[in-house]
């Protein structure tokens, strides 16, 4: 009976949370940026061409984790059909791309000075343009059927069959030898990085999640305004049957 | 089991029957990599040292061209109904249908693609893995095919959709394919990578038709 | 007793909540027709029965048991026959049917034949599909049925393109499928030439404004 | 007088020679029944008129006029309806017609929503073809004739998939169209609401032995 | 005239309405020439060398792909019996599906040429002349494409053994494409080549659509 449930629940406890998740998003990245760019070391040997790590790595962090909130939301859609999964997934997806594309950019402006390359064909970077690409195969199959929920469904399991993708993008440059560098924060035996420079990080990261929550959140509400008023229409335009 | 392979023979009929795209994909390979030495000139150093790429990218591409049409008629003319309904399960009839589409266009397909690289120009020493890569590889690609072409039905856009769907998940077997015939022809062990193309097929064997049969319920509610 | 039966059942299309609250019941040998306007419901109601469509509401049994319980064995006791014919015009009408019977693990040639004696189709058995005729197409998909059997007939207007002489055989199969204790859901606006329980659809039709 | 006729028409399809020695003739607000059974060359001889088709024998005239001197104008003057629906599922009902008007060369709103009024089309107007039913599809073909009017309709079993409220909507459309001297040929099976002279195609069939 | 330009309107309304063909061309073709790094290997000079190749064979599979389709779904859902009733010439309705198509594919995939050659490195020099080949090539391929589309139509065995035939017409749009771009790379005049490119596409816009009207009456009988 999923298909019955109204939203309004969902409005409400989103309007609820909106205006702190907002907020904060403002005070962290103000934060970040300002350690980023004024209080924080330039590297000893990238000089402050590093300063780019803070807007590149967050953004990559970002593109890996939306992936996975989109193919978990995905999943509860299969299974359970719950409607707001579906909205969820649809939601998020561009969001996705949009960090994918961020860490993309800013990885080739930093590379230039790094590799002497904007591009390589690494693992890293191969499977990170992957991932790139799935997100818009995901975009595009959504808007591919008249029918929306065909679409949604569809999409979700692009999604799931998609997903393996995210440990090769995680892990290629432990499995392959790359140019780029591995990990050294999200690996295991603690962060090998100079505090002075994991904190905005860490800051930007935090700032990134919380916009993207409120960025997903309207979306959210945007698209089930959306679906009424499709219904709205249909049930206008739709009769019962053509007799009269 | 009797079904599987009566489906399986069912769709080797149908093709000869109306000389399906199978003849067109070897037509479409043959043309695509022939055209190559035309692109780079007679340098015989560089063709060869391309040819391993041009063959796969190419194999890639012409799979690609063959799978869209997988279940289309099957959905317009409602035999997919009568498929999906079956007393066997629909990943197996997935299953059976990718496996006489790769025999009508994969398997020829690998059997081409050594003289091609006599073409090409290509070392004698890469002859026997490039087979065996490709043999390992297109089962996969048409697997994956598959699936692209099931999420892709009876919606608005056909083809091109379908190519951004599928493109990007046949890179890694592209990827490893390429890496089995260079280590040969640069006299390395080609049998890690080998693996990988197993493992990959293996993967896809049981994962893939779920998800397509996933797919195809879908697109018949 | 009843053999086939839906409990208010809720089915949507799209974004359109089709019917609701309907419900059904064959026995063995009987027949049921669904009758309504264009766009009431009836192919969506025979997909639903089919499996092919979740109802979005209500269950389905067979002898009192969930067909959801056991969605394969329900596949393996149903045909269905859709607006379209699933004939492939390359194969000739023989190879159609021995095609579907041995995709249902069946071998019987003599089911077969029956067949297409009791369609009229033995002089055009040889022809490739493609050159049939609407009616004639029709009738080698009403043949698929008896070659081969199973005890649930789902039909969507099964008598679409038949001219009477059609509409008499399909008559003939529907009364001895019955006679041997089968079930028969069809949809039709003509006359079938089937008597049986009629199930009007327009009752179900959901008001506007329930509309998601 | 007569408009639109025929002199010993025999046509093929494939191996099979269907009829032959065929004639027929249709006068300005008059309507033809093609009857005969599945494969007697309904469509067959439709297709003929229509110029899709050549027969392998005979004449066609349209004012004494044989129709192969100017196949063009045989066009502009015809509508034919096919067992197929030709409505594209992408667009709306509205596009629809209105698309197959521009094609015509015509650019006529009014006309269009006669026609929808004429097929109880009104509320689906704004709705993707993809999402309608059989039934509604086949509304959408018929209302094709009214949006972009010509003088000789051929029709191949246009009641197919309408309900008896499709059926009424068709027999006032036929009316009025021989009302104002439109020429009516229709196949059909059933009974398709309309009166008019019946040519039994079964006569013409040409005898077994012949036959692939 | 009006119905003709109504026609075009019509093929690029439904194109539109059905997700944006072109854009998902454009990515496809964007996919396929991205995958040739992938199997060639990162060095550019190598990469330059092979990408008139490159592009140009993968603005065949371009046009391929997407023309395939043409006018199944006309002939299917009864479309192309309408059009053929239609007042103007079939040959006319012919012209103006596929100057449709090669609107939504031919064009874009042209215009895009020259950046996926900044992204295989190849010479500036090229970049004019690959655009003039391509921008008089692909018309050529959407009409020559078009007969094949309306010779396989009907899923006879023979329609689709006279696709085959039409197949290899690529060939010659395709050596004179390359042809021109590589010699205004090395330095030379690419105009005859060109001039070849523009003969064929004359020959082939009254010849192609002529033929195809003529397969497609006999799909119809
Ligand atoms: C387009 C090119 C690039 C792409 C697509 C890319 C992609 C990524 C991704 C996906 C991550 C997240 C890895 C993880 O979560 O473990 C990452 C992290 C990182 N990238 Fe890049 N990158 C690119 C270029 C560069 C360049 C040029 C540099 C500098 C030399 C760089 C330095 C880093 C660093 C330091 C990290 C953090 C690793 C960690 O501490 O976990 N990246 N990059
Ligand atoms: N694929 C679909 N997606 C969305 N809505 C659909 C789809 N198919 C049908 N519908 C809608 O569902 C309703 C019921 O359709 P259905 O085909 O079941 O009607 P029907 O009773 O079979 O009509 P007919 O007698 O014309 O066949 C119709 O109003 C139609 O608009
Ligand atoms: N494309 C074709 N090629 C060859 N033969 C054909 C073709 N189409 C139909 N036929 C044959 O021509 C005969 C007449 O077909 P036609 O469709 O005209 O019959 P019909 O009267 O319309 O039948 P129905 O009432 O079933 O529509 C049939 O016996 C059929 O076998
Ligand atoms: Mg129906
Ligand atoms: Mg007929």
């Amino acid at each position: 009976m999923h298909r019955f449930a109204n939203p309004a629940r969902f409005q409400r406890i989103a309007n609820a949370v909106l205006p702190w998740f907002a907020a904060s998003t403002a005070l962290l990245l103000a934060l970040g940026l300002y350690f980023a760019l004024f209080d924080s070391p330039a590297d000893y040997q990238q000089g402050e061409t590093v300063r780019i790590m803070y807007i590149h790595v967050p953004a990559a962090w970002m593109a890996l984790f939306v992936y996975s909130f989109v193919a978990a939301a995905s999943a509860a859609a299969l299974i359970w059909r719950h409607p707001l999964a579906d909205v969820a997934a649809r939601s998020a997806s561009p969001i996705g791309a949009c960090f994918t594309f961020l860490a993309l950019a800013s990885g080739s402006l930093w590379g230039k000075p790094m590799w002497g390359a904007w591009w390589v064909w690494d693992a890293r970077l191969t499977s990170v343009l992957i991932l790139f690409f799935l997100y818009l195969g995901h975009i595009a199959l959504l808007r591919a059927f008249d029918d929306p929920t065909r679409g949604a469904r569809a999409a979700a399991i692009l999604a799931l069959a998609g997903f393996v993708n995210v440990p090769i993008v995680k892990f290629s440059v432990d499995w392959w030898n790359t140019l780029h560098q591995p990990a050294s924060i999200l690996r295991l035996g603690g962060p090998s990085i100079d505090p002075s420079m994991l904190l905005p990080l860490l800051l930007m990261a935090l700032g990134f999640t919380t916009f993207f929550v409120v960025v997903l959140l309207l979306r959210m509400k945007t698209e089930l305004l959306a679906a009424r008023l499709r219904a709205a229409q249909f049930a206008r335009l739709q009769p019962a049957a053509v007799a009269h | 089991m009797t079904a599987f392979l009566a489906l399986v023979r069912r769709d080797l009929q149908l093709a000869m029957r109306q000389g399906s795209d199978a003849a067109l994909v070897l037509i479409f390979y043959l043309l695509a990599v022939l055209l190559f030495p035309f692109g780079v000139g007679p340098e015989s150093n560089i063709l060869a040292r391309i040819s391993t790429g041009v063959l796969w990218v190419t194999a890639l591409l012409a799979a690609l061209l063959a799978i869209e049409r997988l279940f289309v008629s099957e959905y317009e003319d409602g035999s997919l109904d009568q498929l999906a309904l079956l007393p066997l399960p629909l990943s197996l009839v997935v299953l059976a249908k990718v496996l006489a589409h790769w025999l009508l266009t994969g398997l020829p397909l690998t059997l081409l693609a050594p003289f091609l690289a006599i073409a090409l120009g290509m070392d004698e020493a890469g002859y026997p893995v490039l087979v065996l890569a490709l043999a390992l590889g297109t089962p996969t690609l048409s697997l994956i095919g598959g699936l692209g072409a099931a999420l892709t039905l009876g919606a608005r856009r056909g083809g091109a959709l379908l190519a951004l769907l599928v493109l990007p998940l046949y890179i890694p077997a592209l990827i490893f394919g390429v890496a089995a015939v260079d280590a040969s022809l640069s006299g390395l062990a080609a049998t890690p990578h080998l693996a990988i193309l197993a493992a990959l097929l293996l993967a896809a064997i049981p994962l893939c038709p779920w998800a397509t049969a996933a797919a195809l319920r879908q697109a018949l509610e | 007793m009843t053999l086939f039966a839906g409990h208010d059942l809720a089915c949507r299309r799209g974004e359109r909540l089709v019917f609701a609250g309907l419900s059904f019941g064959v026995a063995a040998g009987a027949a049921l027709l669904l009758r309504g306007p264009n766009g009431s419901g009836k192919s969506s109601l025979l997909r639903c029965m089919a499996g092919l469509l979740a109802p979005i509401a209500g269950t389905q049994t067979w002898n009192d048991r969930p067909i959801a319980l056991d969605a394969d064995a329900h596949r393996g006791r149903l045909r269905y026959l859709g607006h379209q014919d699933a004939v492939k015009p390359a194969l000739t009408v023989l190879e159609n049917l021995a095609l579907w019977q041995q995709l249902h693990g069946l071998r019987d040639d003599a089911a077969i034949g029956r067949a297409l004696a009791g369609l009229g189709l033995g002089r055009l058995a040889g022809l490739p599909a493609r050159l049939l005729s609407a009616g004639q197409r029709r009738r080698v998909a009403l043949a698929r049925l008896l070659a081969s059997p199973a005890p649930l007939w789902l039909l969507d207007e099964p008598t679409t393109a038949l001219d009477d002489d059609g509409i008499a055989c399909f008559a003939r199969m529907v009364a001895d499928h019955r006679a041997a204790g089968g079930l028969v859901v069809l949809s039709s606006h003509g006359d079938p030439g089937v008597a049986g329980e009629v199930l009007a659809l327009a009752e179900f039709a959901s008001p506007p404004e329930t509309e998601s």
